[in-house]
C-alpha cells in the first residue's frame, strides 16, 4: 500500500479532471465545484503521509520504482544503463514542498470561482497543473522530473494566455519562451548526465559525482562539472526567477488571473529554488561551493534590484511582482550562504514566500472582483468600506515584509543569520534591502488601504465574505504557525539539510 | 506566581483576538475586555514584582528552533529590570485604557482602537520578558507595529498615514542595525541568551573591534526605537496617532524599549569603551537638540514629543556615562510623568478641540482639575525638588559628573534649564493668560479621564523616593543586585553642589517662562526672534525632514526610476534585440524564397560548390 | 580509340554535366531546362560507361547502370513535359521565371 | 540467370512489395474499366487493404532470416523490415487521409489515379530500404520521385498545382542528376554497384587519388540526397511545392518521402562510408572524419527551418519549414551517428513519431482548408471552442513537434541529444543549436495554440469530420501519447524484433 501511495498522490488530480471531464460545459457551478473537489484528494493524501511522518514511518517507505524507459539497447554491458524508472520518493524537504502545493491548490482553485468563463478547460488544465507540481516535487530522476516539470509549463501557458488580463497572450509567450530557454538549459544538463553516466537517478548520480563513478562512455572531466552545476543553477534562477531573467515573471504576475499567480507564485517559482537545492547542491556539491559567491551576488542584486522597483509601481500586481523578485533573491542568498542557516532559512523563505504571494494574490482577486482594477492611484481608503480586507491586506504586507510572529521573519532572519557567517560583506550591503522592503510594501499597502476613501469600491456588500474567508484564514493562520512554531516546519527539514551540509563539508 | 508570569503578555493578545474577532458586535463594551484583561495582566505582573523582590531570577525556556546544531529557545526570564518594566507598562497600559474609555468616546472603531491596544500591550509586556535577543528582537519588531497601527488610528487623514508609515519606516532602519548585532553577536558568541552571552563578552573571545561594532549596531536599534538623534524625525509626526496612544506608547513604553535594550546589553556596551562614548554622546546632543527644538514649537503635542526625545537622550546620556541605575531610574519616573502630560494634555485637547497653544490660554480656572495635575507633571518633569523627576535627574547628573565627562556634564546641565523653560512656556501659554474662549465651550474632562491622571499624579510625585540620596537608594541596590561588578554602583556619590545647580538651573527656566510667557514682563522674542534664521532653523526641526526627503528619500526614488527606465529599455531592449534578430534571419530567410525555382537550384548549387570547395581545398582535413 | 584516357571521358562527362547545369539553372524556357536536365543525366552515363570500360576495375555493370538511368531519364522528360503541358494550358507560358505564384 | 535460378529466389521475401504491386495493377485496372459514374474514393479501401496485406506479410517476415537475392540487389534485412514497416504505417494513414481528401474543385477522374500512383511511390520507397545495390537504390529512388511529381501535381487545373509539380520536377531532376553522377564516380572509384562489394572495396582503399574523388562521390551524393530530405540549402523547393500539393501529398511528400530519403542516406553511408577510410593512413572513418559537414548542414537547417517558420501565415508552408527542421534534428542523429549506440533507434523511433504527429498536422490542415478553402492560419482561431477534440487532439501533436515531454516528439529529441553528448567530445554546439531551434519552433507552434484556443472563432461552420480522417486523428492522437508516455513499447518492439541491426553490413 505504502509504495503506490506516492503515485496515488500525484495522480490523484486524475479524478478530478475525470469528474469535470465527464461534466457539460455550462454546468458552472457544479464544474466549479468538481474543480475544487478534484484538489481534496491530493491535500487529504499529503496530510496522510504527512501524520505518517510524525507517526514515525519512514518516508523512504513510500518510494517507488517501476520499470519504464530502456535507451539504446545495451543489454550485454549493463542491463541498468540508459534505464530511466519510474521512480517516485519522498523526503523531508519533498514532504514540505508536496504539502504547499496540495494547500494552495486547493485554496486557489477556490479562489477561481472568480473566473468568468470557460470553467471546464480551466478545470481540466488547472488539475493537470497540479499533477506536474507533485510529481516535480516526488521525482527521483532528473527525466521524471523533467517531464513534470514540462507538464507544469504547458497548462499554466494557458492558464495564463486565456483566462488572464488584456495582455495575456503577450504575458503567456514571455512565460513560454522564457521557461522554455530555462527548460532547455535544464535538459542540456540533464542529458549530458545521462548520456555521460547512463543513469538519471538522483541518488546514484549524486553518488557518482561527489565520489567519482566509473563511467562506460566518455567522462566527465571536472570543468563540465562546473559547466553542468551552472546550468543547473541558471536554469532554475530563471524559473525561480533571479535578477537577469526576471522579466516574464513580471509579465505573468501581472496579467495572469489572480488565482493561477497564487499557484505561481506559490508554488510554480518555488520549483526553482527546489531545482537548485536538490540538483545544483546536491548533485555537485563541489562546484556548487566554487559557485556560492556568484549566487549570493544574485540574490543581493535581485532583493535590492526586486526592491527597488517594487517602490515605483503603480500597479499593485506589479509591486507584487517585483517583491516576489525580491524574496527569491532572498532564497538565494540563503542558499550560496553554504551553511545550515543560511539553506534552512533558503526553503523557509521558499515556503513562507509561497504562503505570502498566495495570500497576496488571494486578495487582489477579492479586490479586482469588486474594483475592476489595483492600480494603486485609484484605489484608497479601503478600510473604511472594506475593514476586513484590509486587515488582511495589512497582515499579509507585514508577514511579507518579515515581521516576526510571521513566517517570513524566521527565514529572513535565518538567511541573513547564515550569510553574515559566509559573506559578511554582501550580507551587509543587502540588508538595506530590508528598508526598502518595509518602505515598499507600507506605500503599496496603504496607499490602498488607507487615506481618503475615494476608490471605485463604494458599493454595497463589499468586504471579504462566506467562502472568501477560508483561503485568507487558512494562508494567515498558515504563515503565523510558521512565524510562531518554525519548528513545525524545520522539523521534517533537518535530515535533508543535514545531508546537504555534509556533502557541502560541514558548515 | 513567577512561573505563571507567561500570562502577562497572555492576557492582551487574548483580548486583542477576542476584539478582532467580536469586537464589532461588541462596540464600546469592547473597551470592557480590554481594560480587564490589563486590570489581569497588571495585577500578575504586581505579584510578581512582589515575589522578584525576594525570589532570584526565575527563567524558563523552550525549544523553538532547531538549526543544525544549534537550538534556539524561546522561554521568559524575570529580573529585576524587567520585572519592574513590566509593571510600568501593564500600570501605564491600564491607565490609558481607562481614560481611552473616555477621551474616544464617540469614536465608531472603539473595538478596534482597544483591540490595538491590546495588541502593543503584548508586544511590549512580550518584549521585556524576552529572556534572549531573538526573542527581544521578535517583540521588538512586534512593538513598533503596534505603534504603526496606533499612529494610523486615524486612517484616512493624510498625517496619520503619513506618519505612521514614517514611524515604521525609521524604526525599521534601527531594526536593522539591531538585527545585524545580533548575528553578528552570535556568531562570536555562538548564543543569543543574554547569560550565554555576557559571559563570552566577559570572557574576552571577543576582539575589540567587533565587540565596538556590535556594541553600536545594538545601539543603533535603539537609536531608532527611542527617537535618538538622527533617526528622531518619526517621533514627533507620531503625535498624529490618539494621544492616549501617544501617552501610552510614545511617552512611556516603547520609546523606552530603546533605553531597555541599552539597560538589558549593559554589560556588552561596557565591555566597548567607544560604544559607551557613542551611547552617551548621542545621547547628550539628542538631549539638547531636542530640547532646542521644542522651546519653540507651537503644537502641545510636538512640544511633549520632543521633550521625550530630549528626555530619552537624558537617559541614553545617564547609560553610556555608566549610571545604569539612574538611567532605569529615570526611565520609570519618565514613564509616569511624561503618561501624565499627555493624559493631561489629551485633556485639554478634548475640552477645547485644538493642539495649538497660541490659541490656548487662561484655562486654569476652567479646568480645575486637569491643570494641577498638569502642573505636577511639568513640575516634575522640569526636575523640581522633591518631586521624581529631581531624583532622577540628579541621579543622571551625578552619574554624568562622575563619570569624569564635563563636556556632557554641561549640556545635560543646559537641557535642564532648557527643559524646565520649555515646559512652563508650554503651560503657562495654556493655563496663564486669558481665556480666549466661551466658557460654555470649555469643559472638564470626565472622571474617567481624572482618574488615571490622578493616579499617575501621586507616582509622578512619589516614585522618586525609592531612590534618593537621602531616604536609600532603595531600586539601585536591588537593581544591580548579584551584578555589581557589572552593572556598576547602585548609587552615583557626587558632589553636593550638583544637585543645587540642576536645581537653580530648573528654577531660572522656570522663571524665564514665567516671565515671558505668564507675566509677560520680558517680550515673547526676547530669547530668540521669531523670523529671525535661528527661529526658522528650531521651528523647522533643523531642516532634518527636508534633508532626509531631499538627500535619501529622493536619491532612493531616483535609483528606483533609473532602474525602472532601465529595465524598460535596456533589458527590454536586449530581449528585443534579440527576437528583432531572429525575426530578421526569417526574414532574410523569407526573402530569400522568391518562389524562382532557378534561384533554389542557384542555391542549392552554391551549397554544393561550397562543400566541395571547402573539401577540395582541406582535402578533407577539416576538422 | 584505346589511346583516349579515362581521365577525358571524366571531363567531358563533367563539362557536360556543368553545361546541363547551366542550363537548368538560367534558361527561361521550361523545355530547354528539361533538356539540361537530360544532359546532366547523360553526363553521367557517360561516367558509368567510361569507368565500365577503363575503370579501376572494369565490369559490366556499369553499361547495366546506364541503361537504366537512360530508361528512367526518358520517363522523367515524359512526366516533366506532361506536367509541363498541363501548366501550358492553365497558364499560357513555358517560361520557368513566371512560375512564382507561391513564394516567401 | 535461367529459370531455375529464378525459381531458386527465395521471393517470399518481396512479399510485401508483390503485394503493393498487385494492388496497383488491380487499381489501374480496375480504374480503367469501371463505369465513369462509379465513385473512385471506393478504391481507397482496395488501397488500404492492399497496405494492409502487405504490412502483414511485412510482420510474418519478421522471423525471415536475413536473406538477399536477385545476387544481392534485393535485402530483406532488419534495417528493410523496421523501415518499410514505417513507410507502411505511414502510407496507410495517407490513404485513409486521402479517401476524404476533397479540394474545391475536386479530383474526379484523377482520384482513380491518385491511388496507384501513390502505390507506386510507396513502391519506390519499399524498394530503396531493401536495395542491396545502387541499381535498385536509384530505380527505387526514381521511382518514388517520377510518382511523386504527377502526385504533386494532380490537381490538373490548379495553377498552383502546375507550378508546384513544375518546381518540383525540375528541382528533383536537378538532384537525381547530382545524386546519379555521385554514383558515378562511386562505381568507378569500385568498380562495382552492389554495396557490399562496394564497401569491401572501399574500406580496402589506399590510393589517395580514389579516395579523393571518393570524396567528392560522397559529396554529390549526399547533396542529391539532400534534396528528397529537404535538408537547407537544397530544402527551397519544399515549402512552394507543399503548398501547392494536395494535403495528402503534401503529407506524403513531408512523411514518407523524407523517410525513404533518410533510409537510402543511412543506407550509403552506414554501408559505403562508416568503414571507409578518412585519410590516406586509414586513421580514421571516413564518416567520422567528415561529419563536420553533415553537422553544419544539420544546424543550418535546423536554423533556418525554425527560423523562416516564424514568419508563415500558410499552414502548409509553415508545417513545410517544420518538416525542415525536423529533418535537421534527424540529421544531427545521422551527424553525431547516435553517439554509435543509439543511431537507428534514434532514427526509427523519431520517424515513427514524425509518422505519427505530422501525419496528424495535416489530416487537421485538411479538414480545415477543405472546410474554409483558405490555408490560412487564421482558420484555426476559435477551434478550440467549436470542436474541442479535434482542437485536442491538433494540441498533441503540435506538443509533440514541439518535444513537449509525455509526447513521442520528447523521447525521440531524447535520443537524438543522448547521442550528441555520450561521445568525447560532445557535439556540444550542435546540441545548442537543436535546443536553441526547439526553444525558436515554440513560437509559431504555440502561435498556433494560440489561434486555436485564445482567438475568437472564425467561421460558424461545423467541422464535419469524415470517418477516414478521424481514424488517423485517433491513432496519430493515440500513439503520440502512447509512445511518448510508454515509448518501452516501441523499443522492445525495436529490439525483440531486429536486435542491433547486426545484420545490416553483412553480405556474402
Amino acid at each position: 500500500m505504502n509504495a503506490y501511495l506516492l503515485s496515488l498522490l500525484v495522480f490523484s488530480p486524475l479524478l478530478g479532471i475525470l469528474m469535470v471531464a465527464l461534466m457539460p460545459k455550462n454546468e458552472e457551478r457544479t464544474i466549479k465545484q468538481f474543480g475544487f473537489f478534484g484538489t481534496l484528494p491530493p491535500l487529504f493524501l499529503s496530510f496522510f503521509l504527512c501524520s505518517q511522518h510524525y507517526s514515525g514511518v519512514a518516508l523512504s517507505s513510500f518510494n517507488i520504482k517501476l520499470d519504464w524507459i530502456r535507451f539504446g539497447n545495451l543489454e550485454m554491458y549493463d542491463p541498468k544503463l540508459f534505464t530511466v524508472n519510474f521512480e517516485l520518493g519522498l523526503d523531508g524537504l519533498s514532504l514540505i514542498f508536496i504539502l504547499l502545493t496540495t494547500i494552495i491548490s486547493s485554496l486557489a482553485a477556490m479562489a477561481s470561482i472568480y473566473i468568468k468563463q470557460g470553467w471546464k478547460g480551466y478545470y481540466l488544465l488547472f488539475l493537470i497543473l497540479e499533477i506536474g507540481m507533485l510529481g516535480v516535487f516526488t521525482a527521483e530522476n532528473l527525466i521524471l522530473f523533467f517531464i513534470f516539470f514540462e507538464m507544469t509549463l504547458i497548462p499554466a501557458f494557458f492558464l495564463i494566455g486565456r483566462w488572464g488580463f488584456l495582455e495575456r497572450e503577450k504575458a503567456s509567450y514571455h512565460f513560454l519562451i522564457y521557461n522554455g530557454i530555462g527548460s532547455a538549459i535544464l535538459l542540456v544538463a540533464i542529458l549530458i548526465l545521462f548520456a555521460r553516466t547512463g543513469t538519471t537517478n538522483i541518488a546514484a548520480l549524486t553518488q557518482m559525482m561527489t565520489m567519482g563513478g566509473v563511467s562506460l562512455f566518455a567522462p566527465i572531466s571536472s570543468s563540465m562539472k562546473y559547466g553542468l552545476c551552472l546550468a543547473f543553477v541558471i536554469a532554475f534562477a530563471i524559473k525561480l526567477p533571479v535578477f537577469p531573467f526576471h522579466s516574464w515573471m513580471v509579465r505573468v504576475h501581472a496579467e495572469a488571473p489572480p488565482a493561477i499567480v497564487m499557484i505561481h507564485a506559490g508554488v510554480l517559482l518555488k520549483i526553482g529554488a527546489y531545482g537548485i537545492i536538490r540538483f545544483g547542491m546536491g548533485i555537485f556539491p563541489e562546484q556548487y561551493k566554487s559557485l556560492a559567491f556568484g549566487i549570493v551576488l544574485m540574490g543581493v542584486i535581485s532583493f535590492l534590484y526586486g526592491a527597488l522597483l517594487a517602490l515605483v509601481q503603480t500597479d499593485f500586481k506589479l509591486v507584487l511582482a517585483y517583491s516576489s523578485i525580491s524574496h527569491m533573491g532572498i532564497v538565494m542568498m540563503g542558499l550560496g550562504a553554504l551553511n545550515e542557516a543560511g539553506l534552512q532559512g533558503a526553503i523557509f523563505q521558499v515556503i513562507s514566500h509561497g504562503l505570502i504571494a498566495a495570500m497576496l494574490f488571494f486578495l487582489v482577486g477579492a479586490l479586482t472582483e469588486r474594483s475592476g482594477t489595483v492600480m494603486l492611484p485609484k484605489l484608497g481608503g479601503l478600510a473604511k468600506s472594506m475593514p476586513v480586507f484590509s486587515g488582511f491586506m495589512l497582515a499579509c504586507g507585514l508577514a511579507s515584509l518579515g515581521l516576526p510572529g510571521m513566517s517570513g521573519f524566521i527565514s529572513e532572519f535565518m538567511v541573513f543569520l547564515g550569510l553574515f557567517k559566509s559573506q559578511p560583506v554582501l550580507a551587509a550591503i543587502s540588508v538595506i534591502g530590508l528598508v526598502l522592503t518595509a518602505v515598499y510594501i507600507l506605500r503599496a499597502v496603504m496607499l490602498m488601504t488607507f487615506g481618503k476613501n475615494d476608490s471605485l469600491v463604494e458599493k454595497e456588500k463589499l468586504d471579504l465574505e462566506g467562502w472568501e474567508f477560508i483561503p485568507a484564514l487558512v494562508l494567515l493562520g498558515l504563515i503565523l504557525l510558521i512565524g510562531v512554531f518554525p519548528n513545525l516546519l524545520g522539523g521534517p527539514l533537518q535530515g535533508t539539510i543535514e545531508a546537504m551540509m555534509l556533502a557541502l563539508g560541514g558548515r | 506566581m513567577m512561573e505563571n508570569a507567561w500570562l502577562i503578555p497572555i492576557f492582551p493578545l487574548v483580548a486583542f483576538l477576542v476584539l478582532l474577532l467580536v469586537g464589532g458586535r461588541l462596540r464600546e463594551r469592547g473597551a470592557y475586555i480590554g481594560i480587564i484583561f490589563t486590570l489581569a495582566s497588571f495585577m500578575l505582573s504586581l505579584l510578581t514584582l512582589m515575589e522578584r523582590f525576594s525570589a532570584p531570577t526565575y527563567k524558563k525556556t523552550l525549544e523553538w528552533l532547531t538549526l543544525g546544531g544549534t537550538q534556539l529557545t524561546a522561554g521568559f526570564e524575570i529580573n529585576q529590570l524587567n520585572a519592574l518594566m513590566l509593571v510600568i507598562v501593564s500600570l501605564v497600559s491600564l491607565l490609558v485604557q481607562i481614560y481611552s474609555l473616555g477621551y474616544m468616546k464617540g469614536e465608531g472603531r472603539f473595538s478596534t482602537f482597544y483591540a490595538y491596544l491590546g495588541f502593543f500591550t503584548f508586544a511590549m509586556l512580550g518584549l521585556v520578558m524576552a529572556p534572549n535577543l531573538v526573542q527581544l528582537y521578535f517583540f521588538w519588531e512586534l512593538v513598533g507595529v503596534g505603534s504603526f497601527l496606533l499612529i494610523g488610528f486615524y486612517f484616512y487623514k493624510q498625517e496619520a498615514k503619513a506618519a505612521a508609515k514614517k514611524a515604521f519606516i525609521m524604526t525599521r532602519i534601527g531594526d536593522v542595525g539591531l538585527l545585524i548585532g545580533i548575528i553578528l553577536l552570535f556568531w562570536e558568541t555562538g548564543s543569543f541568551e543574554y547569560g550565554e552571552i555576557f559571559q563570552a563578552v566577559q570572557s574576552g573571545v571577543i576582539s575589540d573591534g567587533s565587540l565596538t561594532l556590535i556594541a553600536i549596531l545594538i545601539f543603533v536599534g535603539a537609536v531608532g526605537k527611542s527617537g535618538q538623534f538622527p533617526l528622531h524625525t518619526w517621533l514627533p509626526d507620531a503625535m498624529e496617532g490618539p494621544t492616549p496612544v501617544s501617552a501610552l506608547i510614545h511617552a512611556a513604553t516603547m520609546v523606552a524599549a530603546g533605553v531597555y535594550l541599552v539597560a538589558t546589553m549593559f554589560p556588552l556596551f561596557l565591555a566597548s569603551e567607544a560604544a559607551m562614548q557613542a551611547v552617551a554622546i548621542t545621547g547628550g546632543f539628542t538631549a539638547i537638540f531636542a530640547a532646542s527644538i521644542a522651546s519653540v514649537q507651537k503644537d502641545v503635542k510636538r512640544v511633549l514629543a520632543y521633550s521625550t526625545i530630549s528626555q530619552l537622550g537624558f537617559m541614553m546620556l545617564a547609560l553610556g556615562t555608566a549610571g545604569y541605575v539612574a538611567g532605569v531610574f529615570h526611565l520609570m519616573t519618565h514613564a509616569f510623568f511624561k503618561a501624565l502630560l499627555f493624559l493631561a494634555a489629551g485633556s485639554v485637547i478634548h475640552a477645547i478641540h485644538t493642539q495649538d497653544i497660541e490659541r490656548m490660554g487662561g484655562l486654569w480656572a476652567r479646568l480645575k482639575w486637569t491643570g494641577p495635575l498638569f502642573l505636577v507633571g511639568t513640575l516634575a518633569i522640569s526636575g523640581f525638588p522633591l518631586l521624581s523627576g529631581f531624583f532622577s535627574k540628579d541621579e543622571i547628573l551625578m552619574a554624568a559628573w562622575t563619570n569624569g565627562n564635563y563636556f556632557l556634564f554641561i549640556l545635560a546641565v543646559i537641557t535642564s534649564f532648557l527643559t524646565a523653560f520649555y515646559m512652563f512656556r508650554l503651560f503657562f501659554m495654556i493655563f496663564a493668560g486669558e481665556s480666549r474662549r466661551q466658557a460654555k465651550q470649555v469643559k472638564e474632562s470626565p472622571a474617567i479621564m481624572l482618574l488615571p491622571m490622578l493616579v499617575l499624579g501621586v507616582l509622578a510625585v512619589i516614585s522618586g523616593y525609592i531612590q534618593t540620596p537621602w531616604f536609600g537608594t532603595f531600586l539601585g541596590e536591588w537593581l544591580v543586585e548579584g551584578n555589581e561588578t557589572v552593572l556598576g554602583a547602585a548609587h552615583s556619590e557626587g558632589p553636593a553642589w550638583v544637585m543645587i545647580l540642576a536645581v537653580s538651573v530648573a528654577l531660572a527656566g522656570i522663571l524665564l517662562a514665567y516671565m515671558k510667557y505668564a507675566r509677560t514682563k520680558l517680550p515673547r522674542e526676547g530669547l530668540v526672534k521669531e523670523n529671525s534664521t535661528l527661529y526658522r532653523v528650531l521651528e523647522n526641526k533643523y531642516y532634518m525632514d527636508e534633508i532626509y526627503y531631499f538627500t535619501i528619500v529622493q536619491m532612493i526614488k531616483g535609483i528606483s526610476l533609473f532602474l525602472s527606465y532601465m529595465e524598460r529599455f535596456i533589458i527590454g531592449g536586449l530581449i528585443s534585440t534579440v527576437t528583432g534578430s531572429i525575426e530578421g534571419m526569417g526574414k532574410i530567410g523569407s526573402k530569400l524564397q522568391s518562389g524562382q525555382v532557378q534561384q533554389y537550384g542557384m542555391i542549392a548549387f552554391l551549397g554544393l560548390a561550397v562543400l566541395l570547395v571547402i573539401f577540395a581545398l582541406t582535402g578533407g582535413y577539416l576538422r | 580509340m584505346t589511346g583516349v584516357p579515362l581521365s577525358a571521358y571524366l571531363v567531358l562527362a563533367l563539362v557536360l554535366f556543368c553545361i546541363g547545369l547551366y542550363g537548368a539553372l538560367t534558361k527561361r524556357n521550361a523545355v530547354i531546362v528539361l533538356i539540361s536536365i537530360e544532359l546532366m543525366l547523360n553526363a553521367a552515363n557517360i561516367n558509368l560507361v567510361a569507368f565500365s570500360k577503363l575503370g579501376v576495375t572494369p565490369s559490366i555493370t556499369g553499361q547495366v547502370f546506364s541503361l537504366f538511368t537512360i530508361t528512367i531519364a526518358a520517363a522523367e522528360a515524359a512526366v516533366g513535359l506532361a506536367i509541363l503541358m498541363s501548366l501550358y494550358r492553365n497558364r499560357k507560358t513555358v517560361n520557368v521565371d513566371e512560375m512564382d505564384i507561391m513564394k516567401h | 540467370m535461367d529459370l531455375n535460378t529464378m525459381l531458386s529466389y527465395n521471393w517470399g521475401a518481396m512479399m510485401p512489395e508483390f503485394i503493393i504491386l498487385g494492388t496497383t495493377m488491380a487499381l489501374s485496372i480496375l480504374d480503367l474499366f469501371w463505369p465513369v459514374h462509379f465513385n473512385r474514393r471506393k478504391l481507397a479501401w482496395f488501397a488500404l487493404t492492399g497496405i494492409i496485406l502487405a504490412c502483414l506479410s511485412l510482420i510474418s517476415l519478421f522471423s525471415f532470416e536475413t536473406v538477399s537475392i536477385l545476387s544481392d540487389t534485393f535485402r530483406l534485412d532488419s534495417f528493410a523490415k523496421a523501415f518499410k514497416l514505417l513507410l507502411l504505417i505511414g502510407a496507410g494513414l495517407i490513404i485513409l487521409l486521402a479517401h476524404s481528401y476533397e479540394p474545391k474543385e475536386g479530383l474526379r477522374e484523377h482520384r482513380g489515379e491518385f491511388y496507384y500512383l501513390f502505390l507506386t511511390a510507396l513502391l519506390g520507397a519499399m524498394i530503396m530500404t531493401s536495395s542491396g545495390d545502387l541499381i535498385t537504390l536509384f530505380v527505387g529512388l526514381e521511382l518514388l520521385s517520377l510518382s511523386s511529381y504527377i502526385l504533386v501535381g494532380i490537381r490538373k487545373r490548379d495553377r498552383s498545382a502546375n507550378e508546384a509539380s513544375m518546381k518540383y520536377v525540375i528541382n528533383g531532376g536537378i538532384s537525381t542528376a547530382i545524386t546519379l553522377f555521385g554514383m558515378s564516380y562511386l562505381y568507378g572509384v569500385t568498380g562495382s554497384v552492389n554495396l557490399g562489394e562496394m564497401s569491401r572495396t572501399m574500406a580496402a582503399m589506399t590510393d589517395g587519388q580514389l579516395q579523393y574523388i571518393m570524396g567528392l562521390a560522397f559529396f554529390m551524393v549526399f547533396v542529391g540526397l539532400s534534396f528528397k530530405i529537404a535538408a537547407a540549402p537544397f530544402h527551397m523547393w519544399a515549402p512552394d511545392v507543399y503548398e501547392g500539393a494536395p494535403t495528402p501529398v503534401a503529407a506524403f511528400l513531408s512523411v514518407i518521402s523524407k523517410m525513404a530519403g533518410f533510409v537510402i542516406l543511412l543506407r550509403i553511408f552506414l554501408s559505403l562510408f562508416l568503414t571507409a577510410p578518412g585519410d590516406a593512413f586509414g586513421a580514421l572513418d571516413f564518416l567520422e572524419k567528415n561529419n563536420i559537414y553533415i553537422a553544419s548542414m544539420a544546424g543550418l537547417t535546423i536554423i533556418i527551418g525554425n527560423v523562416v517558420a516564424l514568419r508563415q501565415q500558410n499552414l502548409k508552408r509553415l508545417f513545410a519549414y517544420s518538416s525542415i527542421a525536423h529533418a535537421g534534428y534527424l540529421l544531427v542523429a545521422v551527424a553525431t551517428l547516435g553517439g554509435g549506440y543509439f543511431l537507428l533507434d534514434t532514427i526509427w523511433y523519431y520517424l515513427l513519431a514524425y509518422v505519427l504527429m505530422n501525419i496528424g498536422v495535416f489530416a487537421v490542415i485538411q479538414l480545415l482548408s477543405s472546410q474554409s478553402g483558405s490555408e490560412d492560419i487564421s482558420v484555426l482561431a476559435g477551434l478550440g471552442r467549436k470542436s474541442p477534440y479535434l482542437a485536442l487532439a491538433f494540441t498533441i501533436y503540435i506538443l509533440s513537434l514541439a518535444g513537449i515531454p509525455g509526447t513521442t516528439g520528447f523521447i525521440g529529441k531524447l535520443n537524438i541529444f543522448l547521442g550528441t553528448f555520450i561521445t568525447e567530445p560532445g557535439h556540444f554546439v550542435l546540441a545548442g543549436i537543436m535546443i536553441a531551434g526547439t526553444v525558436v519552433s515554440y513560437v509559431y507552434y504555440f502561435g498556433l495554440l494560440v489561434q486555436i484556443f485564445f482567438r475568437p472563432i472564425h467561421s460558424d461552420k461545423v467541422v464535419k469530420i469524415r470517418s477516414g480522417v478521424s481514424v488517423v486523428l485517433i491513432i496519430c492522437a493515440i500513439g503520440t501519447v502512447l509512445f511518448g508516455l510508454f515509448p518501452n513499447i516501441a523499443f522492445d518492439f525495436l529490439h525483440d524484433q531486429f536486435g542491433d541491426f547486426t545484420d545490416f553490413i553483412s553480405s556474402e
